[in-house]
């Protein structure tokens, strides 16, 4: 049952800002809604004041400039983004991770800002985000600020937002000449969250040889999305080959701090992140390689 | 045998008492039949029925 | 809890009502319009048995506030069959067995129709992919992905 | 003239307009004026003594009508298996002792759900906790705790199945095989939760609106646990969103909302969630299963030995039935000159484990078919051959158990074995595994007592030539009341739109013992035969004076035309008749009674259906994911009624019971289940599906109407077995323990490496 609340409803972001600090002490946030309102159903969250933000339209964008990169506008929809030709175009592994992400129900309504906000470990744009070096843009009524969204997940359910603080938008900077991103997670009913994910971002040098720069990061193996910084060493000068492979994989894993629970062992887990890890930095380098050959992006 | 097969298949308290009350343990039978191989349970069962049957002659 | 107006437009019919604002969409269909073809199968919007169309879209309404749904509009399985006419995908379903307790089949029949009105000649993948979220205990799926198969292939025309 | 006119043609469900505009009416959606809500307390303990329930504060809430709590019933232990009153034993309200997590220990009435829920936590219950047993081979154990007093070592239920002489058999087996098997536990998960609205009035009557798969057992239960004469109460369910075994047994939603309504006269509306559905509502018997087996060299069957150790959860349920068929369909469907079972149902602290859809069959066949896979593996003979070499045959006869008519295993065997070779050379990492399988077709046994005929059936005629066709059978989704409607329209010659149905309401229905054990085409079906072929005959009796047929002529009616069968030519419009014969008979319509009762059939059941799945499967060696490429099912389930229904039952049931093999579970911490909502329970979706391939190998059943047995359950029993089998020929490894996940996979092929480097 859902305990009563006070609903209001923002237009702009300046409404919402006000009501957020209105409202400071006892709040929540409901955008798209599809992770609150379960939490809810289940009296787990029960806050005195809703605060609707999904009609805040000037937060709906998809926008992309060729020095600035790409921003997301928080109340975007799933769908939106998995649709979007200009991501389509510069950033196809998002499509790749938007099209294996819950249902089509749920990408309809639930938003990008919402699910990043909701701070599961678990789910499935972190990762990505992370591997692509992401920046996301938080307000207070007094202020903005930018941080890295590695730096946002602080812990389960638990991320940088202070209180009064809105998430407003998703900056993705250009992606490097010679770069491409890899993500896949482990389920075994697909769309459902990963029990592990991964994903990979590989730069290599003008020859499309050796690897100059790499970003791994971990869904569901620890208590946020995590890089796994000391597997991404093990690549920088090197060339591909099964021996590197195998040891990145099982660096990879090492730095992997997962939990067990029904639907899998901590060990199993920790297997997982060793062979995901492989797959992907595999599957970016040789999609990294094309793209060299091609010359340029 | 058909008999010890009706008895132990009931199962209810009247058989139960029944078994009992001639010296045998009804529950260990049970569990000698399962817990070690050769239809002992059985074959202890049908033995005393025997008996008792020739008794009633 | 204070109530607050609600306006909706559900199979083209406009409706103004006061409801709580923790109310769920499906519940407003369900209980305040009497929309029963709507179903509910579970309480952590995992099932899509209460998928309607918002806006065009499929969306479960069991995961939707209705104060969210404010202005916009609602299409369930009871307005489907327009002037006493089944549409294509409700024929289909019938040719293919595509239901049997039925209780899943008004979501399914909603993800079904949003997918061939956004993408009338879907691939198999896209068909299963637009299906996925919608949990059916009785069919295997697969009369059911037959059956919207047979309308992309154009076996089945809107009826004049 | 061909054979049949409606009889194996694809006819649209009966129902099937009301379901796809979202008319049908299920208990779920009905709405009565002046209607409570109610919601029931359950217990968070898995073993605890009620020592007091204080209600005041409950009652004292704004909107809060009544509260029931077991002191206030007649304290019944009822059961379904009403013959044997020890194995009667739960009180669905308890009184004075809580035996699992979520047993119901008080319900409320209020103005709204809401209401009656925040009541249910002004409910003061004080416990005192008991220590628990969960596992079946620790109840059994010496000085384990006790459930019931009755139930020393909390044993509840043995059964033992024996014929040959097994011991001997042993010696003479050149080889033999020792195996244990764990079949896990699996949940319904129908999308219609539990729910009902009960409804009692001053004339002292009480309707239940209700989801059950039987109406005539939940009005008979009912009448006992309320003190009410049967017929007193009326229980309707026009549309039931899915069964598969949950819904014959009276629920909490039944019970709880009954009781309430007496109270208060007031229509009450009890709707389960979908987590008190999957705490409380029953589910599939898990079992520990050892096998040993004897062959000879050429594989020939000599010896079996089984004994199974269920977890019967906190009462008996249906799970002594579960533990009478597990063991018998161990033996099926082959030919066991010698064959030993003991099967035990120990009492644990857990929620009661009852009927699923397969009854015990699905258990017995995952070990079985796994463990012949394994032995034709040690003795390199190919698994179709080892099957063919045992399969069962049309007269065979089980000793003192049954006697099998129609079976078509060989048949099916043969056509698996086409498919398998036209898959040629598998990529690697592939396998296909089969299973054989056989099932019941309603079972013979009467442990509920009814003085009824299993089954019946009434037909009326009216003036317009449209016949009112009365069941008692249930429709839950596998399409009975459009098997009945096609079986009363080919034997009376008549079309399917000539008939209108009336089933899923004890007021106007006879009785049939509902729809499970596959019962429903075969029982209910020769009660609709027999009722349509007495009303043909009053028909015929008219038209054969209009007609005045040379004796050697012989009438029948066939889309109604009524003709001579020599010269169909000759013959009258069965409306013609109609109106005519009803004007003969004074004005009364053309009236009809039918029914069905199995004699003489065996321990089990009048008839068998048979088949062989194929299940083609991937395992990545890398995380030991198991993908399904091709599932297969060559299927014997006599003559084929409606071949959109079989289908439809064929593909659902393997998406069923594929969740059985290899995702669905119910992991429980302390008797406490871990995943009871739909995002942890994992159900196939429409992305697991793998392509699906039906093939009808058709028998004549002389038994059935028209040929026709089971296909519904039966095709629940294969798919872990095939499944397993898949895994062992894909990957080399033989996993022996439900459901086969990745990381059972994974650790077996880990287990098999260091073996190798050793």
């Amino acid at each position: 049952m859902i305990q009563d609340f006070v609903y209001s409803r923002a237009k702009t972001v300046k409404e919402a800002l006000d009501l957020l600090e209105k409202y400071k002490d006892d709040y929540k946030i409901i955008c798209g809604g599809q992770s609150l309102l379960i939490l809810m159903r289940q009296g787990l969250v029960a806050p005195a004041n809703l605060i609707d933000i999904k009609g805040v339209e000037e937060l709906n964008y998809i926008k992309f400039k060729p020095k600035g990169g790409l921003k997301i506008g928080a109340v975007t929809t799933h769908s939106e983004i998995q649709k979007s030709s200009l991501i389509k175009k510069h950033y196809p592994v998002l499509i790749d991770m938007e099209e294996n992400l819950a249902s089509v129900q749920t990408r309809n309504w639930g938003t990008i800002g919402g699910n990043l906000s909701h701070g599961d470990p678990a789910g499935d744009p972190g990762p990505v985000f992370i591997a692509l070096n992401a920046t996301v843009k938080m307000a207070n009524k007094e202020r903005e600020r930018s941080i890295p969204l590695e730096e946002f997940f602080i812990d389960y359910f638990e991320t940088a937002l202070e209180e009064g603080e809105l998430l407003l938008e998703v900056q993705l900077p250009v992606v490097p000449p010679k770069t491409a991103t890899a993500y896949e997670k482990f389920n075994i009913i697909k769309n459902d969250q990963g029990i592990v994910s991964v994903a990979a971002s590989i730069t290599l040098d003008s020859r499309g040889s050796t690897c100059t720069d790499a970003r791994i990061a971990l869904g569901a193996a620890a208590s946020t999305p995590i890089r796994a910084r000391k597997a991404e060493k093990l690549l920088i000068g090197q060339r591909l080959d099964d021996g590197l492979l195998e040891k990145i994989g099982k660096k990879a894993s090492q730095e992997a701090d997962p939990v067990a629970d029904i639907h899998a062992s901590e060990e199993y887990r920790k297997y997982l992140v060793k062979a995901l890890t492989k797959r992907m930095v595999k599957k970016a380098w040789e999609r990294a390689k094309i793209i060299a050959r091609k010359g340029g992006l | 045998m058909d008999l010890a097969r009706h008895v132990f298949g009931t199962g209810d308290q009247a058989h139960k008492d029944w078994v009992n009350s001639k010296g045998l343990n009804f529950i260990e039978l049970l569990l000698i039949q399962t817990m070690e191989p050769g239809n002992k349970g059985y074959k202890t069962l049908a033995e005393l029925l025997e008996k008792e049957a020739e008794k009633v002659d | 809890m204070e109530k607050r107006l609600l306006h909706i437009t559900v199979n083209n019919e406009t409706h103004e009502l006061y409801v709580e604002p923790k109310r769920l969409l499906v519940e407003v269909l369900r209980d305040e319009l009497g929309l029963t073809g709507t179903k509910r199968g579970c309480n952590t919007g995992a099932c899509s048995a209460c998928t309607v169309l918002l806006n065009g879209l499929p969306v479960k309404s069991c995961s939707v506030l209705a104060m969210q749904a404010d202005g916009t509009e609602i299409t369930t399985v009871e307005g489907l069959a327009d002037g006493g006419k089944l549409s294509p995908i409700q024929r289909s379903f019938l040719d293919h067995g595509a239901y049997q307790c039925g209780f899943c089949t008004s979501g399914m029949l909603m993800s079904a129709t949003a997918l061939l009105k956004e993408s009338p000649k879907p691939a198999k993948e896209q068909i299963i992919e637009a299906i996925h979220g919608n949990i059916c205990r009785c069919t295997g799926y697969n009369s059911i992905i037959r059956a919207i198969k047979a309308v992309a292939e154009g076996k089945y025309k809107e009826e004049e | 003239m061909k054979k049949y006119t409606v009889i194996n043609t694809p006819v649209h469900n009966i129902d099937g307009i009301a379901k796809i505009t979202g008319r049908a009416e299920y208990a779920f959606d009905i709405q009565l004026p002046h209607m409570l809500h109610g919601k029931i307390l359950r217990s968070s303990y898995p073993h605890a003594k009620i020592l007091n329930i204080n209600t005041r504060k409950a009652e004292g809430l704004s909107g809060v009508k009544a509260v029931v709590t077991g002191k206030e019933t007649l304290g019944v232990k009822q059961g379904i298996w009403r013959r044997f009153k020890e194995l009667c034993d739960e009180e669905i309200l308890a009184r004075s002792k809580v035996r699992y997590i979520g047993e119901p220990v008080a319900a409320v009435a209020a103005v709204d759900e809401d209401t009656a829920e925040e009541a249910l936590d002004l409910i003061e219950v004080e416990y005192e906790p008991l220590p628990g047993v969960f596992e079946p081979l620790e109840a059994i154990k010496e000085g384990a705790p006790q459930l019931h007093d009755h139930a020393e070592r909390n044993i509840n239920v043995t059964r033992h199945i024996e014929w040959g002489d097994v011991d001997e058999g042993f010696k003479e087996a050149d080889h033999i095989r020792e195996d244990w098997f764990r079949c896990s536990s699996q949940h319904h998960v129908c999308m219609e939760t539990h729910n009902a609205v009960a409804s009692y009035s001053l004339d002292k009557k009480l309707t239940v609106w209700t989801s059950t798969q039987s109406h005539y057992y939940i009005q008979v239960l009912l009448s006992w646990v309320l003190g009410l004469r049967e017929n007193d109460i009326r229980v309707i369910s026009r549309y039931t969103g899915g069964g598969f075994g949950s819904k014959f047994e009276l629920d909490s939603a039944q019970f709880c909302s009954s009781l309430l309504s007496m109270k208060l006269f007031r229509p009450v509306k009890i709707t389960l969630t979908r987590e008190e559905e999957f705490m409380a509502t029953k589910r599939r018997t898990p079992m520990f299963y050892y096998l040993r087996t004897g062959v000879k060299k050429d594989g020939t069957f000599i010896a079996k030995e089984g004994r199974v150790f269920t977890e019967g959860g906190a009462y008996t349920s249906m799970g002594a039935t579960a533990l009478y068929l597990t063991g018998f369909f161990q033996a099926f469907p082959y030919v066991w000159p010698s064959y030993r079972y003991d099967g035990y149902r120990v009492y644990t602290n857990t929620a009661p484990t009852s009927a699923m859809r397969g009854f015990g069959a699905p258990q017995a066949t995952f070990c079985a078919e796994t463990q012949i896979d394994l032995i034709a593996n040690d003795l390199g003979i190919d698994p179709v051959e080892i099957r063919r070499k045992n399969a069962m045959y049309p007269g065979y006869e089980v000793p003192g158990q049954a006697t099998i008519q129609s079976c078509g295993l060989t048949q099916c065997l043969d056509k698996i074995e086409d498919w398998i070779q036209s898959r040629g050379k598998l990529p690697p990492n592939r396998g296909i595994g089969i299973a054989a399988y056989g099932f019941m077709s309603g079972g013979i046994f009467n442990w509920f007592d009814t003085p009824y005929a299993f089954s019946s059936a009434v037909i009326q005629i009216n003036i317009d030539g449209k016949v009112d066709l009365y069941v008692g059978s249930q429709d839950m989704g596998q399409g009975s009341n459009t098997t009945m409607t096609m079986i009363c329209a080919e034997e009376l010659g008549v079309r399917v739109e000539d008939i209108r149905l009336h089933m899923g309401d004890t007021e106007n229905c006879p009785v049939d013992l509902g729809a499970w054990g596959s019962r429903e085409t075969l029982m209910q079906g020769n009660a609709v035969k027999m009722a349509a072929a007495k009303a043909k005959q009053q028909i015929i009796e008219y038209a054969a004076a209009k007609l005045s047929p040379n004796i050697v002529y012989d009438l029948d009616i066939k889309d109604q035309w009524i003709h001579l069968i020599a010269r169909p030519e000759r013959g009258l419009s069965y409306f013609d008749v109609v109106k005519e014969a009803i004007r003969g008979k004074g004005g009364q319509p053309i009236i009809a009674r039918g029914h069905y009762t199995p004699h003489r059939k065996g321990m089990i059941s009048p008839a068998y259906s048979f088949g062989v799945q194929a299940v083609e499967a991937e395992v990545d060696p890398d995380t030991g994911k198991i993908t399904l490429k091709n599932c297969v099912t060559a299927h014997d389930c006599g003559q084929v009624i409606n071949p959109i229904g079989v289908e439809g039952q064929l593909e659902g049931a393997m998406a069923m019971a594929a969740g059985y093999g290899f995702t669905e579970d119910l992991p429980m911490d302390e008797g406490k289940i871990l995943n009871p909502n739909l995002v942890d329970y994992k159900v196939l979706r429409a992305t697991e599906m793998p392509e699906t391939k039906v093939i009808e190998v058709e028998t004549y059943e002389p038994e059935g109407p028209f040929g026709a047995k089971e296909a519904g359950e039966g095709l629940t029993n294969p798919t872990a077995g095939a499944l397993s089998n898949a895994v062992f020929h894909a990957a080399g490894v033989s996993i022996k323990n439900l459901p086969i996940t990745p990381e059972k996979v994974l650790e077996a092929l880990r287990e098999k490496k260091k073996k190798k480097s050793k």
